[in-house]
C-alpha cells in the first residue's frame, strides 16, 4: 500500500473513532489492561513495563457532543477538559482500567479528582511533575514519585514491574521517539514532501497504537518519505507553538497550510516525544527516567523551568529550523498557554520575528474567523 | 370572596392572572411589555380585572414577579420569577419535578421537591442566544410567523447546523442556509435543535427528573416542545395555561399571603421576603 | 489603457471600485448583499461599469474581498478584508498607523506599516456585542433611519450608559431608558460610547499608533466618530465613503498584483501565489 | 436595573477592624520606605501555604503580589491596571490578580496605599496553583532578581497525609531557600530566632482556630467570609510576630466578648450558610448587602483557608520548625489539598458549624478554586440534599459583576429556603399550610 494510502487510512481512524480502535483491540486481547494517559507527559515506560498499554486521551474532537460536562466545568474552561469528563460520563472510556492525570494545570487537576468521585472503580492516578529544576533533591523527588507510580501499577496489573522490564520498555520507547525525531527533521528540512497533518497523524498515531507496531509503521513510512521530492512553493515558513495540550482540529492544520504556511516545528502531541535524546537504558531505570524529565526533556508551557527564560528556548527553535515566523496556536482559555503568549510576544518582538496570534478549540467546526487571520497574515508576509 | 392577583413583567410580554379564594383562575391578561414596563403592569391588571368583572378594591394582594417586578408599583410585595414557576407549574401538574422556563430573552432550569419547594434553579441571562428572541428572529428572517415556524420545523428531514447562536446574527445565518438553497423546514428544524440541546445541557445542572413542565412563551411552539422531548427521551406538561405560569404562581402567593393576613386579621405583610 | 475591480462582499453591503492604473477611483458603488454571491458581484460589476462608462472587456484584473470573496467565479486573486482594509487607509490617509473597522458583524483593530502592510491585527465577531449589527437593533427598536443614527446621536447632551454586552438584553436597558423618558440622542450616543469603549480595549491589544483611521459602515455615523474620538482622546481620519475602503484596498492590490505579474512575464514567469482554499 | 428595596447593610466595625487596619498601616509604610528609601530587603511571595516564619527570621519583609491585587480591587483601581496588561499580550482569559499585578509592574508600582518595593528574592512557593509558577517566572523576567520555585507537591494520594519522601523534598527546598536569604542578607540564620518565630506562629494559629470555632454559636459573633477577610492580611504578613501575635488575642478576646452578649453582625441572623470561593473584591459591599438583606450570615468559608487550614487540629512547632512549616505548606492550606478534600472539609463546615445552605462563588480568574465547582455542586445539592447556590464573578476584574442577576439569583435562592422554612414549621404544626 502506498504510503499516502497508509496515511489517510490512520487519518480517516483518528478523524472517525480513535478510542474505538482501541477497545476493539482490547477484546481481541482479553485480560489485556489500557491505561489512558490525559496530556501533556506520561512516564508510558512504567506502564508498558506492567504489561499495559498507554493510550493518550485527547478529547473529543469536533463531533462529541458536550451535554453532560458543562454542567460540572463552567464555560471558561477549556474544552479538552470538559470532553474528557464527557466522554467519561458517556461511557465511551469504560475500556479503561485506568487514567493518569498531572500537575499541568488547575482544571486538569481538579478533573483528575471530580474522575475519582464519579468513577469509583477507575485507577485515577495524579503525578505531581517538579518545577523546581535547580534542587539537586527534584531527582529524588521524582524517583520516589515514579516508585509510587509503578507499585500503584503493579497492582492494577496484577504482576511486578521489574528493572529489566522498565529497561526494555526505556530502549523501546526510545527507538519510537527516535524516529519520531527523525520524522520531524525530516519535514522540517523539506516541508514541500511532507504536510504537517501528515507529520501529525502518523505521530498521533503512535498514542493508540503500541510502541512496537508505532515502530513498524514509521519505519515503513520514513524511507518512502524521504524519496518524495515534491518543488517548494513560495509560502510562509513558520514555527507552530501553544498546542502541547488541547489538540486543534485536523481542518484547522490543514487550513493553516492551505492559507500558505509551511508548518517547519510544533508542539502537538509534545509529551509523546519529550526526550531530546535517548534516555540510557542501563542503570536504575527509575532514576534515569527521573533524571530525563528535569535535564532531558523538551521545554513547554506547563514546564517551568527557572535556569532559562521560556521565549528563549522559541527563539532558537525559530533560528535551528530557518523559519521567517511564528504562529502562536492556543487553544481557548488554556492559562499556561495564554500566559507564554506574553513571555513569547515581547521576545519575538525584540527579535524582529513576526507572529500570528490565533486561539482554538478542539471542538470548533466553523473555520472562518481562522482562515481569514491566517490568510491576512500570509498576504502580511508574502505581499510586498 | 377575596381575589389575588399575580403579574408577571417579563422582558417581552407581560402577563396577569386573577384567582379566587378556591384558587380557580378567573382572569387572565397578556400584552407585550413594550417601552414604558410600569404601564404595562398596569394595564395589564386593568385588562385582568375588566375580564374577571371585579373592581381593583377587591383584589386583596397583588404579587408582582419577573425582571420588571420592581416596576409593579401597586403590588404588595415582589417575588422572583423563579419561585413563581416554580409554584405555578406544581400547581397546573402537581407532580412537576422539573420546570422548563423558556422565555423572551432568558432560559431557566427549576428543580422542585415534593412540597412544590425549589430545590435548585439555573438560569441563563447573560447572552440572548437561544432563547425566545431568538426564535422571533429566526421567524422574522424566514418571513413567517410565531405560531407557525413550530409546525413547520417539525418536517424537518435533514435539519441543517447553524454557524451562530447570536441572536442578532442569526438572521444572516438563516439568508445563507436559505442561498444555498436549504429547505425552509430543514432551517428552522436546525434553529429548534439547536436551542433545545442548549436549554437542556442548561437544566441538566439541575438534573433532569420527571415530571417535566414546559413553561413560558416558547412553551406555546409545539416545534420546541417536541424538541426537547425528542433530546430528552421524555414527554414533557404542557398545558394552555403554560404561558402565565409565572403570573399564576405570584398569583398563589398572593392568595396565600392574603389568607395569612385576613387570618391574622391584619393588613397582610410579606410572610417573607428581604427585610425592607 | 487597463482598469482594475474590487468587490468587497460583505455580511449587509457588497461595494465594488473601480481603479485606473493610476490609481484614479473611476467608480465606487455600494447595493445590499444578498445571498446569491455570484450573481450578486456580477451586479455589483456591472453597476461600477457603468458609472465608470467602462465594458467588461477593458477590466484586466478582478480582486475580490470580504467573507464572500471565495463566491465569485471569476475573480483573479481573492484577498481578505483586513488585508484589503489596510492597503485601503494608508493610501487615503498615508500616516495611518492603526485601523479600526467596524462593519455590520466584525470588529477590527489593525495596526500597518507605512505601506500599508499589516502588523498585527485583533478581530472580533460572532457577537453583534461590538459590531454595527448593535447599532441597527437599536436603530430598528427605536425606529428610526440607520442613515439618521449619526446625526441624531451627536445631538445628545446626557448620554445614557448601556452597561449589558449583549446587544440584545441592552434593549431591556433601552426600554428603561426610553421609559424614564430618555431622549433617543442620548440613548443612541450611549450605545456609540460602549462600542467604542470595546473598539478601543481591540484598538489597544492590537497596539495603538498614531494616526488612526477608522472605516467600515460604521464610521458613516457621525456619533460614533465622536464617542471614538472622545474614548480615544485624539482626532481620527474618516473618508467620505468609509465602507468602501475594503473595496479599495481590493483594487489596489489586484493593480500591483497586475502590475508584477506584467512584469514576471517579461522576466521568469510562473510565480506562484498560494492558493487560499481550505 | 431593579431599583432595590433598601436594604440592611452589615456596618460592624469592633476593635478588632481598627487595629488591623492600624497595622497593615504601618505594614504598607513599611513597603514604601522599602521601595523609596530602600529600607530592608523585600521577598515577594504567595499566599497560599506562605512560609512567612523564614522571611521573618530573615528580617526580610514579606511582600505578596495577590494583597496588592486584592487592595487595588477593593480600592475600585484595579481596571485600569488589568486593561495595561492586556494590551501587553494578556488574555481577557488570564487570572486577573496577575494581570493587575504585572499591570501594576509596568505602571511604577505605585498604588493608592503604597509603593510596591522591587524584589531582592522572587519566592516562588507553589502551593497548588500553577498560575503562580508563570505569575513569578514574568515577575521575575520583567523585574529581575533571583527567582527560586519551592516546588510542593500536591496532596494527590488517597491519605490525609503527605508521604516522608514530600515532607523531605520540602524541607531539603527549604534549606536551600535559607542559604539563598544567607547570601542576599549577609546574614546566617539565626536558628533559636527560627524557633521563637515558628512558636508563635503556633500561638497565632491556635488563635485563629479558636475564634473560627466561634462562629459556631447562634447567632455567629461575626461573618466568617466579610470579617475573616479582615483578619487575613495580618495573619499573612505577621504572622509569628509579636504584633501579630497581640493581634489575634485582641480578635479573640472582642469576638468572645460578642458570643456571651448574643450579638452577631447583622440584628437579626435568619440564615447561616457556609461560602465556598473568593469574594468579588471590586463590589464586596454591595455584595455583602446582597446577603445581610436576608439576614444571612456566612458561619465558615473555604477561602479563609487557602494561606492555611488551623481549625482541624494542625499547629506550627517550635521544636520541628523546618518540619512544620513544610507540613503547613504541603497539607494544611486549602490549595494544595486536592478537590475531594475540599468537598470534605465544606462538609464539615456544614455539619459542624450548623449551616441551612452551601453557597459557591465561582470567580472566572481563579481556575484553582472554580474548575470543577460544577461537579462540587452536584455533590452537595443531588448527593447530600444541601441547599446549594452557585454565582458567577469575579475576584479582581469589575467586569464580571452583573448586580441585577446576582441580585435575582440571591433573592430566588433564599426565597425558597424560607419557603422550605415555612413547610418545616408547617409539618412541626402538623399538617400543610
Ligand atoms: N404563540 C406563540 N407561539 C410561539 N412562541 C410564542 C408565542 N407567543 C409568545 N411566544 C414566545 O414567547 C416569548 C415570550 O415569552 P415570555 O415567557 O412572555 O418571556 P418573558 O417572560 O421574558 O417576557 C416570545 O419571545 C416568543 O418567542
Ligand atoms: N448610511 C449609513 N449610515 C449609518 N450607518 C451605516 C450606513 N451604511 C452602513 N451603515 C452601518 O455599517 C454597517 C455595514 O458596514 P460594512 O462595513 O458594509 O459592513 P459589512 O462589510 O460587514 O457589510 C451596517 O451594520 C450599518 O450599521
Ligand atoms: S488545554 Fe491548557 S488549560 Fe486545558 S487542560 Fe490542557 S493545559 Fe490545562
Ligand atoms: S452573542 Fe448575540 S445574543 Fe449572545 S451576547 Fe452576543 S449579541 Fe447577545
Ligand atoms: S489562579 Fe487563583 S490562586 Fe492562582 S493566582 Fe489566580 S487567584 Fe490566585
Amino acid at each position: 500500500m502506498s504510503i499516502a494510502n497508509l496515511i489517510s487510512q490512520y487519518k480517516e481512524l483518528l478523524e472517525n473513532s480513535p478510542l474505538e480502535h482501541v477497545v476493539q483491540w482490547k477484546t481481541r486481547h482479553p485480560g489485556s489492561k489500557v491505561i489512558g494517559c490525559y496530556p501533556v507527559y506520561t512516564p508510558v515506560e512504567i506502564i508498558h513495563a506492567a504489561g499495559m498499554r498507554p493510550v493518550a486521551i485527547l478529547g473529543g474532537g469536533n463531533r462529541l457532543e458536550i451535554a453532560h460536562a458543562d454542567s460540572r466545568f463552567q464555560s471558561f474552561v477549556c474544552s479538552i477538559v470538559k470532553s474528557t469528563l464527557e466522554l467519561g460520563l458517556t461511557k465511551k472510556l469504560d475500556f479503561l482500567d485506568g487514567i493518569v492525570f498531572h500537575s499541568i494545570c488547575d482544571p486538569a487537576r481538579n478533573l483528575a479528582s471530580v474522575y475519582q468521585r464519579n468513577f469509583p472503580h477507575l485507577a485515577v492516578e495524579y503525578i505531581h511533575f517538579p518545577q523546581n529544576m535547580t534542587s539537586p533533591h527534584s531527582v529524588d523527588y521524582l524517583a520516589a514519585e515514579y516508585q509510587r507510580l509503578r507499585a500503584s501499577y503493579e497492582k492494577v496489573a496484577g504482576r511486578p514491574i521489574t528493572d529489566e522490564g522498565l529497561r526494555q520498555s526505556i530502549g523501546t520507547y526510545n527507538e519510537q521517539r527516535r524516529l519520531l525525531r527523525d520524522l520531524y527533521r525530516l519535514r522540517a528540512e523539506n516541508p514541500q514532501n511532507l504536510s504537517t497533518v501528515e507529520t501529525y497523524v502518523l505521530t498521533r498515531i503512535g498514542t493508540l497504537l503500541s510502541p512496537e507496531e508505532h515502530i513498524a509503521v514509521l519505519k515503513e513510512a520514513l524511507p518512502a518519505l524521504g524519496r518524495r521530492n515534491e518543488k517548494p512553493k513560495d509560502r510562509v515558513r513558520v514555527v507552530l507553538e501553544g498546542s502541547f495540550c488541547e489538540q486543534p482540529p485536523l481542518e484547522l492544520i490543514e487550513g493553516l497550510e492551505a492559507a500558505g504556511c509551511y508548518i517547519l516545528d510544533d508542539d502537538f502531541l509534545l509529551g509523546w516525544r519529550w526526550f531530546t535524546a535517548d534516555i540510557p537504558p542501563q542503570g536504575d531505570p527509575i532514576r534515569n527516567l527521573a533524571q530525563a524529565y528535569i535535564n532531558g526533556s523538551v521545554y513547554s508551557g506547563v514546564k517551568h523551568d527557572s535556569r532559562e527564560p521560556k521565549a528563549k528556548h522559541l527563539i532558537d527553535k525559530v533560528r535551528e529550523t530557518g523559519a521567517s515566523a511564528v504562529v502562536i496556536l492556543a487553544a481557548k482559555f488554556c492559562e499556561p498557554a495564554l500566559f507564554d503568549y506574553a513571555l513569547y510576544r515581547r521576545a519575538l518582538e525584540k527579535e524582529g520575528i513576526p507572529h500570528l496570534y490565533l486561539e482554538f478549540e478542539e471542538k470548533m467546526w466553523i473555520f472562518d474567523k481562522a482562515r481569514t487571520e491566517v490568510e491576512t497574515f500570509v498576504e502580511s508576509m508574502l505581499f510586498d | 370572596m377575596i381575589f389575588a392577583a399575580g403579574i408577571d413583567v417579563g422582558s417581552t410580554q407581560t402577563k396577569g392572572v386573577i384567582l379566587d379564594e378556591k384558587r380557580t383562575i378567573v382572569a387572565r391578561a397578556l400584552i407585550d411589555t413594550g417601552a414604558n414596563v410600569t404601564r404595562a403592569a398596569e394595564r395589564c391588571f386593568a385588562e385582568a380585572l375588566s375580564a374577571a368583572g371585579i373592581g381593583r378594591e377587591s383584589v386583596a394582594y397583588v404579587v408582582g414577579t419577573g425582571y420588571g417586578r420592581y416596576k409593579v408599583t401597586f403590588g404588595d410585595a415582589q417575588i422572583t420569577e423563579i419561585s413563581c414557576h416554580a409554584r405555578g407549574a406544581s400547581y397546573l401538574f402537581p407532580r412537576t419535578r422539573t420546570v422548563i422556563d423558556m422565555g423572551g430573552q432568558d432560559a431557566k432550569g427549576i428543580s422542585i421537591g415534593e412540597n412544590g419547594e425549589v430545590r435548585d434553579f439555573v438560569m441563563n441571562d447573560k447572552c440572548a442566544a437561544g432563547t425566545g428572541r431568538f426564535l422571533a428572529n429566526a421567524a422574522e428572517a424566514v418571513g413567517l410567523s410565531l405560531d407557525d415556524i413550530g409546525e413547520l420545523s417539525l418536517k424537518a428531514k435533514n435539519p441543517v447546523r447553524l454557524t451562530t447562536v447570536c441572536t442578532v446574527f442569526v438572521e444572516s445565518d438563516i439568508m445563507s442556509y436559505l442561498a444555498q438553497g436549504k429547505k425552509i423546514e430543514d432551517i428552522l428544524g436546525g434553529v429548534h435543535s439547536a436551542i433545545a440541546a442548549r436549554t437542556i445541557s442548561l437544566v441538566r445542572r439541575v438534573g433532569i427528573e420527571p415530571e417535566v413542565t414546559f413553561t413560558g412563551g416558547v412553551s406555546r411552539n409545539v416545534g420546541m416542545v417536541r424538541a426537547l422531548e425528542e433530546k430528552l427521551g421524555m414527554k414533557l406538561n404542557v398545558s394552555p395555561e403554560s404561558h402565565f405560569v409565572g403570573a399564576l404562581g405570584a398569583a398563589l402567593f398572593a392568595l396565600e399571603r392574603a389568607r395569612q393576613a385576613v387570618g391574622k386579621g391584619q393588613q397582610a405583610t410579606p410572610a417573607a421576603g428581604p427585610t425592607a | 489603457m487597463p482598469f482594475v475591480a474590487g468587490i468587497d462582499i460583505g455580511a449587509k453591503l457588497t461595494k465594488g471600485v473601480i481603479l485606473d492604473d493610476q490609481r484614479r477611483i473611476c467608480a465606487s458603488v455600494t447595493i445590499k448583499t444578498r445571498p446569491d454571491f455570484p450573481q450578486l458581484a456580477r451586479d455589483a460589476l456591472a453597476m461600477a461599469l457603468r458609472e465608470a462608462g467602462l465594458k467588461e472587456p477593458d477590466i484586466q484584473y478582478i480582486a475580490t474581498t470580504g467573507f464572500g470573496r471565495y463566491n465569485v467565479p471569476f475573480r483573479d486573486l481573492q484577498i481578505t478584508d483586513i488585508t484589503c482594509v489596510a492597503r485601503g487607509a494608508v493610501f487615503l490617509f498615508p500616516k495611518t498607523r492603526s485601523i479600526l473597522d467596524i462593519g455590520a458583524q466584525s470588529t477590527r483593530a489593525i495596526r500597518v506599516t507605512e505601506t500599508g502592510k499589516v502588523r498585527d491585527f485583533r478581530t472580533n465577531d460572532k457577537c453583534a456585542a461590538g459590531a454595527g449589527g448593535f447599532i441597527e437593533r437599536t436603530a430598528k427598536y427605536l425606529e428610526i433611519r440607520i442613515e439618521d443614527v449619526g446625526e441624531l446621536s451627536l445631538r445628545a447632551d446626557h448620554p445614557e450608559t448601556i452597561s449589558s454586552v449583549c446587544a440584545v438584553l441592552a434593549e431591556s436597558e433601552i426600554i428603561n431608558h426610553v421609559s424614564n423618558g430618555q431622549s433617543v440622542e442620548n440613548i443612541l450616543f450611549g450605545v456609540h460610547k460602549s462600542l467604542a469603549s470595546r473598539a478601543l480595549a481591540l484598538l489597544k491589544r492590537a497596539g495603538l499608533e498614531d494616526e488612526i483611521t477608522f472605516v467600515g459602515g460604521v464610521a458613516r455615523q457621525k456619533g460614533m466618530v465622536k464617542a471614538l474620538e472622545e474614548t480615544l482622546g485624539r482626532k481620527v481620519n474618516v473618508s467620505d465613503a468609509p465602507e468602501m475602503v475594503g473595496a479599495l484596498g481590493a483594487a489596489l492590490l489586484g493593480l500591483r498584483r497586475l502590475e508584477k505579474i506584467r512584469q514576471e512575464d517579461r522576466q521568469q514567469p510562473g510565480f506562484q501565489l498560494p492558493n487560499s482554499d481550505y | 436595573m431593579n431599583k432595590s428595596t433598601a436594604p440592611v447593610r452589615s456596618r460592624y466595625q469592633g476593635q478588632m477592624h481598627l487595629m488591623q487596619k492600624e497595622i497593615m498601616g504601618r505594614y504598607f509604610d513599611r513597603l514604601t520606605r522599602a521601595a523609596e528609601q530602600g529600607e530592608g530587603k523585600a521577598v515577594y511571595m504567595l499566599i497560599s501555604g506562605n512560609p512567612v516564619e523564614l522571611v521573618l527570621a530573615f528580617d526580610m519583609i514579606p511582600v505578596y503580589p495577590e494583597i496588592n491585587a486584592l487592595q487595588l480591587a477593593v480600592k475600585k483601581a484595579s481596571l485600569p491596571f488589568i486593561q495595561k496588561a492586556e494590551e501587553i499580550g494578556y488574555s481577557m482569559d488570564n487570572c486577573a490578580y496577575v494581570k493587575a499585578d504585572v499591570g501594576l509592574f509596568f505602571g511604577g508600582r505605585k498604588t493608592p496605599f503604597a509603593t510596591i518595593p522591587l524584589p531582592s528574592l522572587i519566592l516562588c512557593n507553589y502551593v497548588g496553583c500553577n498560575v503562580y509558577l508563570q505569575w513569578f517566572e514574568h515577575l521575575a523576567e520583567y523585574a529581575g532578581g533571583t527567582l527560586y520555585n519551592l516546588d510542593i507537591p500536591f496532596m494527590r494520594e488517597r491519605s490525609d497525609k503527605p508521604s516522608p519522601a514530600d515532607v523531605a523534598y520540602v524541607v531539603r527546598q527549604l534549606e536551600e531557600v535559607i542559604e539563598i536569604c544567607e547570601r542576599i542578607t549577609g546574614k546566617k540564620l539565626d536558628y533559636a530566632r527560627l524557633k521563637e518565630i515558628v512558636g508563635r506562629s503556633g500561638e497565632t494559629g491556635a488563635l485563629w482556630s479558636r475564634i473560627k470555632a466561634l462562629t459556631k454559636n447562634v447567632p455567629s459573633p461575626f461573618d466568617a467570609y466579610f470579617d475573616s477577610v479582615t483578619m487575613m492580611a495580618p495573619l499573612y504578613c505577621l504572622r509569628g510576630s509579636e504584633e501579630g501575635l497581640r493581634f489575634f488575642e485582641a480578635a479573640y478576646n472582642e469576638m468572645e466578648e460578642k458570643v456571651r452578649l448574643g450579638m452577631g453582625p447583622l440584628p437579626e441572623e435568619r440564615f447561616r450558610f457556609v461560602i465556598e470561593g473568593p469574594p468579588p473584591w471590586p463590589y464586596l459591599r454591595t455584595f455583602r448587602d446582597l446577603f445581610s438583606r436576608w439576614g444571612a450570615v456566612a458561619v465558615a468559608s473555604t477561602y479563609s483557608t487557602v494561606g492555611g487550614l488551623w481549625e482541624f487540629g494542625f499547629q506550627h512547632d517550635a521544636n520541628r520548625p523546618l518540619e512544620s512549616i513544610a507540613e503547613h505548606m504541603l497539607q494544611w492550606n486549602l490549595t494544595n489539598r486536592n478537590f475531594l478534600q475540599r468537598y470534605q472539609q465544606i462538609r464539615r463546615y456544614v455539619e459542624e458549624w450548623s449551616a441551612d445552605a452551601l453557597v459557591i462563588h465561582s470567580v472566572k480568574s481563579c481556575r484553582l478554586f472554580s474548575a470543577g465547582q460544577g461537579d462540587m455542586r452536584e455533590y452537595f445539592a443531588k448527593e447530600l440534599g444541601i441547599p446549594t447556590l452557585l454565582i458567577e464573578s469575579d475576584i479582581e476584574d469589575p467586569r464580571y459583576f452583573s448586580e441585577a442577576q446576582m441580585k435575582n439569583r440571591i433573592d430566588a435562592f433564599f426565597e425558597s429556603l424560607e419557603h422550605k422554612k415555612i413547610l418545616r414549621g408547617a409539618a412541626a404544626a402538623g399538617g400543610p399550610a
